[in-house]
């Protein structure tokens, strides 16, 4: 009936007694009678005692592989894996089932004991046979390569700094800064974190280059840096930190874009110039509607325009956005300041006569009716737009983009910090325009995360990822293509496909997808899944 | 001796993120919470997709509660309270008060950690301090947190009175923020996106059912807020641009009735719903004041515990570092990043 | 006959979201249907077709809970479920036996009771199709 | 590449109506690939049939079995037990497949299940399609590398004809006219004069209508 496998544990605990209500201990292992089994129950209240009772049972029974069937899902299933560990035996031979779903029926034919026993069988022929899963200790390369040299790029390196990573940072441009170099009003802060940025000797900063080619996996990928000279390196981890482009939307102001008519940029320098006219009409939320940073620049400005020259200011908008920090304050601070603040929900009309600008448009609140400002010169909000080569940047990382082009499609799962392909972290602008706070507090989170990751040095992965069958493989890439995590390369040498170990996230995606069926989860084989269907579902015992 | 153990205090979302960062990081972490579970707020919020995801991170913060069971470095004292603290930044001595299981009576418990992070949360607004509003008077009269619960225990909506699916349903935007009189003039940044996701969730589920938001501005949140917007205005959801100031009702009816300004006529409407869902905002905790003075640490003009400049996760008092909501209002995501971003603070300190 | 037919049912559960929902409507008392049985996969992503047929020839339904869309753990795995129940449901055409036999649903990790619901209402129409004629007879 | 499609299962189950034990035979190489007739397939048709078969209760014995390719003479004959021990074969390779068990074991009774279509290229994963229409006398080099046998509905030798609009064939608005990807490409190359020489009457006698093929290779035969 089955080959002669060594003993299987059936470990039932109870700690709170309810099970017994239900299903007599005995009476399941009378039914038990074609598995090799042997059986304990344990009703010990604290994990320790439970790990106490486990291990003596493990040891009594000399047992290779055991069913943990408790009343919850919540045991702590690394005290049961760690006793299998040190008792020298493969953790993985561990199957948790809840012995609640044989009370939860509702049929009346099925005795409630014969389902409790069903469920024991069906976890026991799980995990029967799982071979051993070896481990393999990576060594993780202490270097992080920060792309980009914006506030999102220093504050991650400097994080990663801190807490003892090396870092080799790239900058496109000639100088540092990124977007907020503009900003008067941040010159001291972007200062001092640019001079933190040069004393850090843990830190290499390489200007006016980019990434021209990436190779390897996470703990060890080698980048090709090309620019004033080429450079390849070997990283452990790479962040993107490239921030955005923001371009002033010319075709949603069409024909009378001209000098009277400029973009939250441009200002910015007239007004650190201090060539600011009487009247300043500010209108934001033409486009990129659910972003934050625009309102947030326009307040800012319109009051810095207030405290220092007497010009009358308006802003128009379509919703005010002040759900950043301090946004309320400052919005109530612009309003005493005398800003009018406007609504509108079509578009408002721009004629731009003998310089001056006429901006005409429905008011949103009762009565609807229409108003037409004249103003020196209209300051509008501009689209957050992703830079031109993140197309290609996205092919080399083999990650992909979301429907607005910016990285990383939009996916709860793939946390601020995270990505779909391990080892590469996308911070700030590139992967959501957003302002300094939020920017500087996911810098240091994506650095925690890549801390965590490379601080020791080496990592112990259990092979749980998936393993190609190289005979079996005839190289049709279509798990190369597959695989949401880039985890698959071509191996010209072995004309194989092969998984990286430290990338894989064991889904098991390309398994299912194989035509010639040449890759298989050493935890989820064929044949487990094949054995769960065939012979346990007529219910039949042992 | 620098100790590397650490405390965190509260082990809501942001508690818990810093606890798995620090112990991937060899500490070992002490998580102080007060309640008989971890978990906070976040574990008690509903799935909120329709025909596709919606992004509220609910399920994120589900499995990452689920997942510190699995750090034997992180030891969680349930029940417990900090009562005193002694010593400075990396010697700190931390008095806490437990609930002892057997006779329940506080036993006393002294932890040497180098490092404490304050992850207290908020407190979501008393809607009954709205009194025009009716909350608790009038039964149909619910927060969102309450739906919010009810949808996650039960899967469906209610009316509280007698059980029946409402059919026109309002949101009230803004209760207990963007409000001076009420001395919450700031922006709680996640009623509007939950608000939407709700009523998005409740319109696919209910199609008959009538929802009409009464807002100031949408606030936006993350990714994709712009297509989430959209879907729910194509879904037939009515967006009012102005916060009904008194709802009229009686004790035991059914009966509640909003007036409003027609935008485009000018005159007063009145509108009758079956349920009114207030969106509440986030304040402090109410002994925010208590925990700022045991432990030393300065707040804000509304009460959250203040940041000392772009350190966002330090506060005044070195060697006690914020995370989460307890800072100021956060989302889901942002708690979480904002727990790591702790940790990479406290690692700096400790590795000094 | 119909009265008493119990039909058995395989449910493919995703390890993020449908097992999750399980152990939540198991640990809530939820009462679901009599026989099925929980097959875990890392992802929906993982089920290929022939189990899905297999557990067809074996049962009477098979239904598949994943994640909810652009909610998958994998990006993408759940999209590769739906392509694969999708060629099953042809297929079942072509020969004659109910699509509806194969069901797909989305879940989060805390849909305890949503999971409950589904599999009744499952359970229910595969009570109203009667056996499933394709079975393997003996 | 070999692209080939399953046949509709009603079709083959016409076919093997009356047999009550055949054995499926797959091919891992160009059907496999193009998830038409490959390891996979097999076992999911195989199901397919049991379940039609069990609903008509007329129970019926499946044997399956793929080899890496079915038009190798040593491959093919792996498969010799189970033919003789089955009513009937169904083949899922291409038709050279088929014809190969055919030919190694003629009094076997030899069904195709899938439908040889074209030779192909993989634009994306899930798309194939046609390249090369195997006429024996390759013109690519006089049209920039675009063939107008196949890929001009008419296989006109100096198109365009007059019914291709913006870049699209007639018969379809799907498909691109042959003859305007030739242009864009030679223009690309800048060699449009190539398209003012007229190419002469093809000789079709290489192509299939010349009759069945068939190559010799003195230096290669044993």
């Amino acid at each position: 009936m089955k080959d002669k496998i060594s003993k299987i544990g059936i470990f039932i605990y109870d700690p709170e007694g309810n099970l017994g209500k239900f299903l007599s201990v005995e009476a399941i292992c009378s039914k038990l009678s074609g598995l090799h089994f042997a059986s304990t129950v344990s009703s010990s209240v604290r994990d320790e005692g439970l790990r106490d009772d486990f291990e003596e049972f493990v040891k009594k029974n000399k047992l290779s592989a055991a069913v943990i069937a408790g009343y919850s899902s919540r045991s702590n299933e690394k005290i049961f894996k760690n006793s299998f560990k040190k008792a020298g035996l493969n953790p993985y031979a561990l199957a948790f089932i809840n012995l609640g779903e044989a009370i939860v029926i509702c049929g009346k034919k099925v005795k409630i004991l014969d389902r409790a026993v069903q469920l024991i069988v069906r976890a026991a022929r799980w995990i029967e046979n799982q071979g051993p899963i070896e481990t393999q200790k990576i060594l993780l390369n202490r270097k992080v390569l920060v792309l980009g040299g914006g506030i999102a790029g220093i504050e991650t390196a400097l994080t990663l700094a801190g807490g003892g990573l090396d870092v080799v940072l790239v900058e496109g441009g000639q100088d540092l800064g990124g977007e907020i170099a503009a900003i008067e009003g941040l010159q001291d802060f972007l200062g001092d974190k640019i001079r933190a940025l040069k004393k850090e000797e843990k830190i290499k900063i390489i200007s006016s280059s980019r990434l021209a080619n990436t190779g390897g996996h996470a703990g060890g990928f080698i980048v090709k840096i090309e620019g004033k000279d080429e450079s390849v390196l070997e990283v452990g981890a790479i962040v993107v930190a490239v921030g955005y482009e923001s371009i002033v939307p010319i075709e949603e102001l069409g024909e009378n874009f001209n000098s009277r008519v400029i973009g939250q940029r441009d200002f910015e320098k007239r007004l650190s110039s201090n060539d600011v006219p009487g009247r300043i009409c500010f209108l934001t939320d033409l486009v990129d509607e659910d972003l934050k940073v625009q309102t947030q620049a326009l307040l800012r400005q319109a009051l810095a325009v207030k405290k220092e020259f007497d010009s009358d200011v308006i802003c128009l908008c379509k919703d005010l956005k002040v759900s950043f920090d301090g946004g309320e304050e400052l919005y109530k601070r612009a309003r005493e300041a005398g800003v009018l603040f406007f609504k509108y929900v079509e578009k408002p009309g721009i004629k731009v006569l003998n310089n001056v600008v006429e901006v005409s448009l429905i008011n949103e609140d009762y009565p609807h009716e229409e108003m037409v400002f004249e103003a020196d010169l209209l300051v509008v909000g501009e689209k957050a737009a992703p830079r031109k080569g993140f197309e290609e940047l996205a092919k080399l990382l083999s990650v992909n983009l979301d429907s607005n082009g910016f990285f990383q499609e939009d996916n709860v799962k793939i946390l601020p910090t995270k990505s779909s392909k391990r080892g590469v972290f996308f911070v700030g602008g590139c992967r959501l325009p957003q302002n300094i706070n939020e920017t500087l507090t996911e810098a240091r989170a994506t650095a925690q995360e890549i801390l965590s990751f490379l601080s020791k040095g080496e990592i112990e992965l259990d092979l749980t990822s998936a393993k190609i069958n190289s005979d079996r493989c005839v190289l049709c890439l279509t798990c190369v293509r597959t695989c949401p995590h880039g985890a698959i390369v071509v191996d010209q040498k072995e004309e194989t496909a092969k998984v990286i170990p430290i990338s894989c996230q064991s889904c098991g995606i390309c398994a299912s997808e194989c035509p010639v069926m040449a890759i298989e989860l050493p935890l989820y084989t064929n044949a487990k899944v094949m054995g769960q269907l065939v012979n346990s579902m007529a219910g039949e015992v042992g | 001796m620098s100790s590397r153990n650490v405390a965190v205090i509260g082990g809501g979302i942001a508690g818990i993120s810093a606890a798995i960062a620090l112990a991937d990081m060899g500490s070992l972490v002490y998580i102080i919470e007060r309640d008989t579970q971890t978990g906070g707020h976040a574990a008690g919020f509903a799935c909120k997709a329709t025909e596709k995801c919606n992004k509220c991170s609910a399920c994120v913060a589900d499995e990452l509660i689920l997942k510190v069971f699995q750090y034997p470095e992180i030891r969680i004292l349930t029940g417990s309270e900090v009562m005193s603290f002694s010593g400075k930044p990396d010697n700190f001595r931390l008095q806490i008060s437990r609930a002892a299981k057997e006779e329940s009576l506080f036993e006393e418990v002294e932890l040497k950690v180098g490092a404490m992070v304050v992850a207290t949360g908020f407190m979501p607004f008393d809607a009954e301090a709205k009194k025009e509003y009716g909350y608790k008077k009038y039964k149909n009269v619910i927060t969102a947190l309450d739906l919010e619960r009810s949808l996650r225990l039960t899967g469906k909506i209610a009316k509280p009175t007698d059980g029946s699916t409402p059919k026109k349903i309002a949101f009230f935007q803004c209760v207990g923020s963007r409000d001076e009189s009420i001395g919450k003039g700031y922006c709680s940044k996640v009623c509007c996106p939950y608000a939407l996701r709700l009523s998005k969730l409740i319109k696919s589920e209910t199609p008959e059912s009538d929802i009409t938001i009464f807002y100031m501005d949408v606030q936006p949140a993350g990714k994709g807020f712009y297509e989430l917007r959209k879907s729910c205005e194509g879904l037939g959801i009515r967006f009012v641009r102005n916060l009904p100031s008194k709802v009229y009702g009686y004790v035991n009816s059914d009966f509640l009735q909003v007036k409003s300004i027609n935008a485009d006529t000018g005159e007063v409407i009145l509108d009758e719903f079956d349920l009114i869902v207030l969106s509440v905002g986030l304040s402090p905790q109410n002994d925010a004041k208590f925990l700022a003075d045991t432990l030393g640490i300065d707040q804000d003009g509304h009460g959250f515990y203040r940041a000392k400049g772009e350190l966002l996760n330090c506060s005044s008092n070195p060697g006690i570092f914020l995370a989460g909501a307890c800072q100021g209002p956060k989302s889901i995501e942002e708690s979480m990043a904002h727990g790591k971003a702790a940790a990479a603070e406290v690692g700096k300190m400790l590795r000094k | 006959m119909k009265g008493d037919f119990e039909p058995k049912i395989t449910a493919f559960c995703c390890e993020h979201s449908g097992l999750l929902s399980a152990n939540m409507a198991v640990e809530s008392r939820f009462v679901f249907s009599n026989d099925v049985q929980m097959i875990r996969v890392p992802c929906s992503g993982k089920i290929e077709a022939i189990h899905i047929m297999k557990a067809l020839e074996e049962g009477d339904g098979v239904a598949v809970f994943a994640c909810h869309k652009e909610a998958c753990q994998f990006l993408r795995g759940n999209l590769r479920a739906e392509a694969r129940v999708s060629s099953i449901k042809e297929i079942l055409k072509e020969i004659g036996v109910e699509e509806e036999r194969v069901q797909m649903y989305y879940l989060a990790p805390s849909n305890g009771i949503k999971f409950a619901q589904l599999l009744r209402v499952f359970y229910e129409n595969l009570k109203k199709l009667g056996p499933n004629v394709g079975r393997k007879v003996g | 590449m070999i692209i080939g499609e399953r046949k509709p299962i009603q079709e083959v189950l016409g076919m093997i109506a009356e047999h009550d034990k055949i054995l499926i035979a797959g091919c891992g190489t160009c059907v496999a690939i193009c998830m038409a007739g490959g390891d996979k397939e097999v076992s999911i048709l195989a199901s397919a049939i049991k379940l039609a078969r069990n609903k008509e209760e007329k129970s019926i014995q499946i044997l399956e079995q793929t080899p890496l390719r079915q038009c190798e003479w040593e491959f093919v004959d792996e498969l010799k037990d189970k033919i003789e021990t089955c009513d009937a074969v169904l083949s899922m390779a291409c038709g050279i497949g088929v014809q190969t068990l055919v030919e190694r074991f003629p009094k076997a009774v030899v069904y195709p299940a899938v439908n040889t279509t074209f030779l192909g290229l993989p634009e994306e994963q899930g798309v194939w399609s046609e390249r090369c229409g195997a006429c024996g006398n390759c013109v690519l080099d006089k049209t920039g590398g675009i063939c107008p046998i196949v890929r001009c509905s008419k296989s006109l030798l100096n198109g365009p004809c007059g019914g291709s609009q913006d870049g699209k064939c007639e018969i379809d608005s799907e498909v691109d006219c042959g003859w305007q990807l030739i242009y864009d490409r030679l223009k690309t190359l800048g060699k449009l004069d190539n398209l003012t020489d007229i190419l002469p009457a093809k000789d079709w006698s290489t192509s299939r209508d010349g009759g069945p093929r068939k190559m010799v290779r003195e230096d290669m035969k044993l």
